[in-house]
């Protein structure tokens, strides 16, 4: 009777922990919502709100696939330039005018870019677990190749989306809205469910996290360990080509700097989401909060006058660092 | 010889396994027929986990071969013995830390509907699975929270979901209390009536000669001899395995303890594990800590060493302490040997001289450096006086036999030369020669003057070392035996709560 | 007199020229409010192109009267700043030309190709039409690749032979390595082209270090003060630099403010040359105070 | 008799089996070398050669720091924007002449910045430890609060040396040398020399590689965890000073694009060294040939002329891939 008890009490206390972390993100990000408010009145204005969802699409959405590939215990620097590449080969491709019809040409480019986008990440998976060699250094390896390749095949300039009855019937996919929501919304949203039902609700994720906690364990429990961490890349390479989608008709071009520190910032959205770098924990939604975190405080940046243009980068890292701050000590207080 | 109408479920002839040049298996023969419970004993280090891993198809014999029913067979790995029913019980935790109860017994094997997992039906089979043990885990609970125990009875209960024909323990006891042992004990009766094998490794031969139809005794890596376990009695088996007589087990103990106290503590509080924990320890005593699986002496233990934050009122020889860190206890003079040896006792990715020297790493200084061939003669010591069984000193610690690496960590606190020392489940997985050999350590502590809290699950073993017994439930020091109170009875009854009176009550009604 | 705000954006001062041209958008913003009471300049920076389309966006936002850009990239940007000209902003570009030429009312260029050609018209002069020359270059990017055009076309029709072409990332550190390397590399080297007068910097101390006497001159760009100097001293080594000069941005904004405010017709091209620096008028372009 | 045979076989085995993972990253750069050789004759030259031992001084000597960090478990990314910031500091405090005299002045000033980058070491390391943040966010932030402060330090421009006596008397420490050693890799080698003394021979470095095997049996262990990473992050900030030594009579500025991804370069040679990024490994002289490796590609990179001047980074990328796959065949191999 009395063991019972103790062992409900342990188990209480161990979910009221694991609430307040995944709470915790988005404690920051409500905070940071009150603070924009206080710098400039404009920060909660519907449009300016709408704006900061749309363009945090990029980021969230690659970020979803990061989330898995450190859940297992990777980690991916490539995403940013892979971003450059998949986008340029793309409007390539639709240059190229081979497919009549906008809709059509679209829809073979959109498929296109998602396949090259799995191949992508299905090198960085095959060479990282084939190969036996540290993700970071591979990634880094294959960010310079993408990276590269896009300066390449820019020929040292950028390739920009040439037809523009093409160019007006891709516009929508960043710029329009249903019922006012806007599509990159809807696209991030649609990832993360994918991604959270991938991740929590089939045995494939299952399995991320287990090979992200032990190796070894996945291993004897007879996971496919390699499989399964080759795998995460290539839903991250998918995950980079969803976000290229959504990028490609808001700026209309890919150029040598596309994607430039994506992957950092990719990164830290799904650190400041809850995400261990060692792997064996992943949190989608606290991902998608890390990244409209990122963008909330780049957006405050701009709206605020306080600071010196030089010291951006100063209040933007420290901002960050204090927000993990809080959620640390929110959770330790519990 | 007698010609059985089935030929044995799984047959090992001739198994030979070396790791490089050094063979630790040679030529090992073992016939498992159904039905029968086969107990493997030997020293640590002799083998047994190398031929159980083999068995399970974990590792690839060098030499020799395994017969399924009677016909060769390879095993491709751990999955493929699975499916073909071999389960084996890993002697270490080999459990994912962030998946839950549930998911950690169903990974790999995941119910599912339709394309998602069926999380309802796996929680409430896995709470079946873990009752079916005697215990009560909540399924949805990280298994990175559980305590070595559970995590124990978790991995039990994840071998025995599949269907089995033999299933393969490596000493699942060792870190269970009795009660948890007599249920899997039960449950290993169960398998064997169901027709199945059961391989069994254990230290506590009185547990082996309860359940044991055969005995295999292992030394050195070659079969000694396999026996009916009838008129097998735990001496002989431990004359089998070391090789001589093992007369007695605990030490006679002359009552040597001073009247003052070396540790006086008071209204202790660790929150969440420890309310107002009192007690004092004599100057050469040995004073025992018993209790069922989380009752919160680890942390109790842990929160007076400084390893834990805890308020209340401590004294060292008088006069009054406090420790922060670990480091200030042990500059106090008192060292704590944690029961979680992979976890927390050594890197088992570092080398032996490595580990041993870790803590007491200012005795090997000379100026700045550190000097190695001091090091290398602490090993060698080290080696000698505890009687650790290596082939090579420069393997790494996790490459020792599980009772290796326990005589390890021992050698290495006591080259701090403590006063105090807390050891917890101090002969968790040791083999009885060893065991006697540490529990004449614990006793020549004592004798010199020094105090030593035992911490341990086997109520033998407090029984037979201490000199005084506290007994810990939910967090609180429920009592205290002493003298001839000092019997499993008394204990389990202060333990468990129930007081002899309700215990009269519920057998009379029963 | 009445409130208007201006918003100026441009690229973070992450290498010698923009953050010249942080420098002096911000020297000028103070200026500017000075000069007109009620008027508001807000100076944002942007990392890169994605960066400074939110900044667009996020400026447009707090209502906006007139809007000064130097775009990261033309292909990328014009899109983004054609919304922002949608809400009745007044546009002016600086130094890259926008894609659709109908989108900026007014036009202040630097001529990037022009820096080229002039580089390579000068180099082509001096060497007599025969020489080896090695180019660094700076980052991949658009406007390196229009300098690099216009270096080609300068040179076009002589016996200069471009031994080799690098990138130096516009870093002083880059240049010096790969300077270095050139003069590993090639044993007869007469002249260098590098993209900016920073690079200028690293390359000068690597042909110091390797007591190389077959190198005549380097020629950059960018009006650096330090580099001006040296065309002022005569120095033999640096003996013209090529005007590109990041006060453009306050020009444009100058210009942009006298537009809402003195409703002076500002609007069309404003082409600043890529002048040629010689030692007879470099102390014009001398600017001892300037960071850059 | 036998036992003790066994033992020396054995022993003798595993030595070989340590001695192949230390000596394959030496084994790649002589790869390099043949390779290098081949693709130019200039290459072997010992104009060259020194060249690129001498400019590797500065990565050479962070990734020794950067060594001990990640060999405890951690991680900085802010090193290179503290080398810009730690040497623009030193520049304006020169610039200032306070001191009379030019060798005071330059010892005075070495002082400041070996200070300086302690301290920023040690905020690494506090925020790190005391906050428990992940070392990734934490350093990210860093890293912009340093860049930031430089380039509002130089108002966006360059911090430039002003006394041209100053800089003749620093321009050796760069470009001189002794015995035809230049100086520059006498200070790679000292450190080398200090840092594998410091992690090999002294009980802290013990303690380092405790900690970065197992947090927790280091600190049952007694070892206090918490001040051995402050501290690795304070080596680390030394190194850093140290480098920015070198680096400044060099060019004698610094500038926004000063140190800009030295971080990436310090880590790569950490991990091509052969270091671990879990933790619990550190090769000093390995992660010294990793610095070779990387500033011998791109020296080759630059003394070739097969590959576009735009796929460079392509070329980089893929040569370390296979410099690593070349290693692991070879441990593996044994
Ligand atoms: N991977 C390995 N490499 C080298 N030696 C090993 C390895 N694994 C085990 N050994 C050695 O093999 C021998 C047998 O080990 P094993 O674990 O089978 O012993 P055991 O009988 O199970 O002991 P215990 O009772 O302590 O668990 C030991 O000497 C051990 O050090
Ligand atoms: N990290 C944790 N978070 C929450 N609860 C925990 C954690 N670690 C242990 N517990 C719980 O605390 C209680 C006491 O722990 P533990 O089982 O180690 O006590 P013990 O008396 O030392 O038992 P043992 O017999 O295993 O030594 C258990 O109920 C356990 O589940
Ligand atoms: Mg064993
Ligand atoms: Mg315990």
């Amino acid at each position: 009777m009395t063991d019972t008890t103790a062992n409900k009490t342990a188990a209480r206390r161990s979910f009221g922990d694991i609430d307040l972390r995944a709470v915790a993100p988005f404690v920051a990000l409500a905070v940071l919502l009150v603070l924009g408010a206080l710098v400039n009145p404009n920060f909660l204005g519907l449009d300016n709100l709408l704006n900061v969802l749309t363009r945090s699409a990029f980021i969230a959405i690659i970020a979803v696939g990061a989330t898995f590939v450190i859940s297992a215990g990777g980690l991916d620097l490539s995403v940013g330039s892979m971003s450059a590449f998949v986008a340029g080969v793309m409007i390539l491709f639709m240059n190229t005018g081979v497919v009549a019809g906008s809709l059509p040409m679209l829809a073979v480019a959109m498929l296109l870019a998602l396949g090259i986008g799995a191949l992508c990440g299905l090198a960085n998976g095959v060479i990282t677990t084939a190969g036996r060699i540290e993700p970071f250094i591979v990634t880094l390896g294959t960010m310079g190749i993408f990276r590269a390749l896009t300066i390449y095949l820019a020929e040292g300039g950028s390739i920009a989306m040439k037809a523009p009855d093409l160019r007006a019937a891709y516009r929508p996919v960043y710029f329009g809205n249903v019922f006012g929501v806007p599509i990159p919304v809807l696209v991030i949203i649609a990832v993360a469910l994918i991604g959270a039902f991938l991740l929590y609700r089939t045995a494939f994720g299952r399995h991320v996290i287990a090979v992200g906690s032990n190796e070894d364990v996945a291993r004897y429990s007879g996971i496919p360990v390699n499989r399964v961490r080759t795998l995460t890349y290539v839903i991250q390479g998918v995950c980079v080509a969803i976000a290229v989608l959504v990028y490609v008709p808001r700026l209309g071009a890919a150029t040598p700097t596309t994607g430039l520190l994506w992957e950092l910032q990719a990164i830290t959205a799904v650190v400041i989401g809850g995400t261990a770098l060692k792997g064996g924990v992943g949190r989608i939604w606290g991902t998608i909060c890390g990244a409209l975190i990122l963008e909330v405080v780049g957006n405050i940046m701009v709206l605020s006058n306080f600071v010196s243009e030089y010291l951006i980068g100063a209040v933007q890292g420290a901002i960050i660092i204090i927000a993990m701050l809080v959620q640390r000590s929110l959770v330790r207080r519990r | 010889m007698v010609t059985t109408a089935r030929p044995p479920l799984l047959e090992a002839v001739g198994i030979s396994k070396s790791f490089g040049p050094v063979e630790v298996l040679g030529d090992i023969n073992l016939a498992l027929e159904p039905g029968e419970v086969h107990a493997i004993i030997g020293e640590n280090g002799a083998g047994k986990s190398t031929l159980m891993k083999i068995l399970a198809g974990h590792l690839a014999p060098t030499r020799g071969e395994l017969k399924l029913d009677g016909t060769p067979a390879v095993l491709a790995g751990p999955v493929d013995a699975e499916a073909r029913g071999i389960v084996l019980v890993h002697q270490e935790i080999l459990l994912a830390p962030d998946l839950t109860v549930a998911q950690n017994i169903y990974l790999g094997r995941e119910i599912r509907k339709g394309l998602s997992v069926d999380d309802k039906a796996m929680n409430k089979g896995a709470a079946e699975a873990v009752r079916a043990l005697g215990v009560d885990i909540d399924p949805t609970i990280t298994v990175g929270r559980l305590s070595i125990a559970q995590r124990q009875l978790v991995q039990i209960a994840r071998a025995l979901l599949v269907p089995h024909r033999v299933v393969i323990f490596d000493e699942p006891t060792a870190s269970l209390t009795l009660t948890e042992t007599e249920a899997l004990l039960r449950v290993i009766l169960d398998i064997k009536k169901k027709g199945a094998a059961v391989l069994f490794i254990s230290h506590r031969l009185p547990e082996v000669k309860e359940i044991a139809d055969r005995v295999t005794v292992l030394r050195d890596g070659k079969l000694i001899t396999t026996r009916s376990a009838e008129g097998l009695e735990p001496v002989d088996m431990a004359r089998l395995m070391v090789g001589r007589d093992v007369a007695k087990l605990y030490p006679d103990r002359v009552a040597t303890k001073a009247e003052d106290y070396a540790l006086e503590v008071e209204a202790l509080d660790v929150p969440g594990y420890a309310q107002g924990a009192s007690f004092k320890l004599k100057r050469g005593e040995i004073l025992g800590f018993a209790g069922l699986v989380g009752a919160g002496r680890t942390e109790l233990l842990e929160g007076v060493v400084g390893l834990r934050p805890a308020h209340g009122r401590m004294k060292l020889d008088g006069k009054p302490v406090q420790f922060v860190t670990v480091r200030d206890s042990m500059r106090a003079g008192i060292v704590y040997l944690s029961e979680d040896r992979k976890g927390k006792g050594l890197l088992l990715a570092q080398k032996l001289g490595i580990n041993l020297t870790l803590a007491a790493l200012g005795q090997f200084l000379r100026g700045m450096l550190i000097d190695r061939r001091k090091e290398a003669k602490a090993l060698d010591d080290a080696i000698a006086e505890f009687d650790i069984r290596t082939r090579d000193k420069e393997l790494l610690a996790g490459q020792l036999s599980g009772g290796n690496q326990q005589k390890l960590l021992l050698a290495k606190m006591m080259l701090l030369d403590p006063k105090i020392v807390i050891i917890d489940e101090p002969t968790r997985g040791i083999d009885i020669g060893t065991k006697e050999q540490i529990y004449k350590f614990i006793a020549e502590l004592a004798q010199s003057g020094k105090s030593v809290i035992v911490i341990s699950s086997e109520m033998q073993e407090v029984i037979g070392v201490c000199d005084r017994i506290l007994v810990m439930r939910n967090g609180r020091i429920v009592g205290e035996v002493t003298g001839e109170h000092m019997t499993e009875d008394e204990i389990v009854v202060l333990a468990t709560g129930v007081t002899s009176r309700e215990a009269a009550v519920t057998a009379e009604h029963a | 007199q009445e409130t208007k705000t201006i918003a100026v954006s441009i690229p973070a001062a992450d290498h010698g020229w923009t953050g010249g041209v942080v420098y002096h958008a911000q020297e000028q913003a103070k200026r500017l409010e000075q000069r007109y009471p009620g008027l508001k300049v807000i100076v944002k920076t942007s990392p890169d192109g994605a960066s400074q389309a939110n900044a667009l966006e996020d400026l447009t936002t707090q209502g906006i009267d007139a809007l000064v850009t130097l775009p990261h990239n033309s292909d990328e940007l014009t899109d983004p700043i054609r919304q922002v000209k949608q809400k009745g902003v007044f546009i002016t570009v600086v130094d890259r030309a926008l894609t659709d030429n109908s989108v900026a009312d007014l036009y202040v260029a630097g001529n990037n190709p022009a820096l080229g050609r002039v580089a390579g018209e000068y180099i082509k002069e001096k060497l007599n039409g025969k020489g080896n020359v090695v180019v660094i270059r700076g980052l991949p990017i658009v406007i390196d690749e229009e300098r690099n055009k216009g270096f080609d076309e300068g040179i076009a029709g002589s016996d200069i032979k471009v031994l080799d072409r690098q990138f130096g990332n516009w870093s002083r550190d880059d240049a010096f390595k790969v300077m270095q390397d050139y003069l590993s590399k090639y044993p007869q080297i007469d002249a260098v082209w590098t993209q900016d007068d920073d690079m200028a910097v690293g390359v000068l101390e690597a042909i110091n270090q390797a007591k190389r006497t077959d190198i005549q001159f380097v020629v950059a760009g960018a009006g650096m003060k330090d580099m001006i100097k040296k065309v002022m001293d005569g120095d033999k080594m640096i003996p013209v630099d090529i005007l590109y000069p990041p006060a453009m941005v306050a020009v444009a904004m100058d210009l942009t403010a006298a537009g809402l405010y003195d409703h002076l017709p500002v609007r069309g091209s404003y082409i600043l040359d890529a002048t040629l620096v010689t030692k007879d008028n470099a102390k014009d372009f001398y600017y001892p105070d300037s960071p850059f």
